[in-house]
């Protein structure tokens, strides 16, 4: 006996849903991912996107992969990935919050995956609107015989950026082992910032911008300045660890300032 | 008016009427397959000309029209009226299927644009493949933009005028739907509050980490 | 009037009004690349249609405008008036293909202005010839730059305004790096568009696929 005998109003659905399923099962290779996939086991749900079920969605998708892995399918790993975080997510959602535990609840991340799908499934209504509208060559016309007053022949040069971005391509990868002599000159070594450092620390007993001890014909040239900007930076590093300086920062990219330690 | 005669006076050679302006916008825009700019209007006019002005004229006559004056970006063209369809010969190049991955990821650089590949690949849940993107490149319906001012710096890709033509848009803030989308939220650049699978991105962020390092050997 | 509705009883739909026809015949000659007949026009058109009425009507809709309703032979077409065609010189430059030397110059320049003209050769590993400097400079592609502060103070490149409007870039910083240049598929072992499969191109090939390997070493 199969379940299946039993109730005439449950079970016609809970068949089509097993085999949507296995449909699924079999169809793994025609999925985009797993957020992917995620969408598609939502619509069981036949709710709004925006009030899924993330932990019955969780289930849904353990189960798909369960399944998967008892017909012995090759999952590819990022859905493997993403059944070991919705084992998680299904975890933190189960559970009571461990007040101790850092980090998002289950709820938010539970909101974010929800917000994904949601996302996606606007993006995808979007993409079929979009092709969907009127079209160029296909619905409206451009002028089919542009005319051309043959009066001035001017010869234009065209390019496009496909041509010179592969015609750079083309020289980089053709010369990567010739040494750069021109960029050599245009560096400034950490073992010459460190030395003119410790030259000029001595003065430096107030917050001082690091930027102004870049050497001199080192500030213009953007190649010339970046090395000795890491090299000085190098250089400070070195002298804050020697106990001679201290460093400070302000803020994320804000100008770092150095002094003398005494 | 009586500001206008002034400079126009001013100009060695008067500016045509705005009536002839508007049939020499007609003839220009007849005459081109391309959208163009009122830019390339003004320089191919008389001095003095003003095609903006002209437009709105023009835009008017040929208003239900069998052919009308529509803007793609900030350029101009005249096209049939999409209801006429159906008596076009369909000689036309069949424009090349496109995938749904293609669909999609077109979808998304109109909508979020500018946008890098990491962030399409956050929306999409799967890492972008290189045709796709390339096909769109060469398609010219999708160009690189702006750097973003993040770690990294990446690259980030906008739609071209050349889209719009072809989807009948004058903006990109037309696409359909855009409004909905945004008071919605959906078109938020939302973190994922940590611990999320980072999908589709993989190496790819390694990837773009040495790449920086060279870019910066390169720029300058 | 009575027969022409008569007519009009006697075919299964109704012919659309003289007005609709009108725009039918509009769009139609607009889009079409020939001259299009009468005939061609009943056959494109709804059962009933009377293209040569429309035609009546079009024709003197565009009287005086910047385009006209000619007759060609024994078909139809539009076409700008010819008191205008001062205006369309410009419709008729003539494109070339820059060539593989000028492309490269304009690279390395785009890549590491302000780059001077020993760099450049240093980079390319030939000498570059007058000729392409001049011919970029004229394109006003390029321009020239700050002076270095080496010995003999050589003069610099630097791109324009006119170089980043013709690619469609907003600063030279938005150009790609190597990697993103492979992330869009464009270091592919693949000739550029436009110059898909020729035959002879066995040693470009191979000079491709040889270059593709030296990539790996040089990217990572």
């Amino acid at each position: 006996m199969t379940e299946d005998g039993f109730s005439e109003v449950d079970k016609p659905s809970e068949v089509a849903e097993r085999l949507a399923a296995e449909a699924l099962i079999v169809d793994v290779d025609g999925f985009e991912g797993p957020l992917d996939l995620l969408l598609t086991l939502s619509r069981t749900q036949k709710v709004d996107l925006r009030r899924i079920s993330v932990l019955e969605l969780a289930r849904q998708y353990l189960t798909f992969v369960e399944r998967a892995k008892a017909l012995r399918l090759e999952l590819a790993a990022d859905y493997l990935v993403m059944a070991a975080w919705l084992a998680f997510l299904k975890s933190r959602l189960l559970l009571p919050p461990d007040p101790t535990e850092e980090g998002p609840s289950g709820e938010e991340l539970a909101a974010h995956l929800a917000f994904q799908l949601e996302r996606l499934q606007a993006m995808r209504d979007c993409a079929a609107r979009l092709m969907g509208r009127d079209r160029l060559g296909r619905d409206f016309f451009a002028r089919g015989l542009p005319e051309d007053v043959t009066r001035l022949r001017r010869v234009s040069y065209s390019a496009t950026l496909l041509d010179l971005m592969q015609g750079y391509a083309r020289i980089r990868t053709r010369d990567e082992f010739r040494p750069f002599v021109m960029d050599r000159d245009a560096i400034f070594t950490m073992e010459q910032a460190l030395e003119r450092l410790r030259g000029l620390i001595g003065f430096a007993g107030t917050w001082t911008d690091i930027s102004t001890y870049l050497p001199d014909g080192f500030t213009t040239d953007p190649a010339r300045r970046r090395s000795a900007t890491a090299s000085t930076f190098a250089a400070s590093l070195e002298l804050v660890k020697e106990g001679r300086a201290e460093l400070r920062q302000s803020e994320v990219f804000a100008p770092i300032e150095m002094r003398r330690k005494d | 008016m009586s500001q206008d005669d002034a400079v126009k006076e001013e100009s060695l050679f008067e500016a045509p009427p705005i009536a002839e302006q508007e049939r020499m916008v007609e003839a220009i825009l007849f005459a081109s397959t391309e959208p163009v700019t009122t830019k390339e209007l003004s320089a191919r006019m008389p001095h003095g000309s003003d095609p903006a002005e002209a437009l709105i004229y023009l835009r008017k006559r040929y208003e239900g029209r069998g052919v009308r004056v529509v803007k793609v970006g900030d350029a101009w063209a005249m096209r049939t009226a999409p209801d006429l369809g159906f008596l076009m010969s369909r000689e036309t190049v069949e424009t090349r299927k496109l995938s749904r991955a293609a669909i999609e990821t077109l979808a998304i650089i109109a909508y979020h644009q500018p946008v890098t590949r990491a962030e399409i690949e956050e929306i999409r849940g799967v890492s972008v493949s290189r045709g796709t993107v390339d096909q769109l490149l060469e398609m010219e319906w999708i160009r690189f933009g702006r750097r973003k001012m993040t770690p990294g710096r990446p690259v980030t890709f906008v739609v071209t005028q050349e889209f719009l033509d072809h989807f009948g848009l004058e903006s990109a803030r037309d696409l359909p739907g855009l409004k909905e989308l945004r008071a919605a939220g959906l078109l938020e650049n939302r973190p994922p509050p940590g611990l999320m699978p980072q999908m589709g991105e993989g190496d790819e962020d390694a990837d773009e980490a040495s790449t920086e390092g060279q870019n910066e050997l390169f720029e300058d």
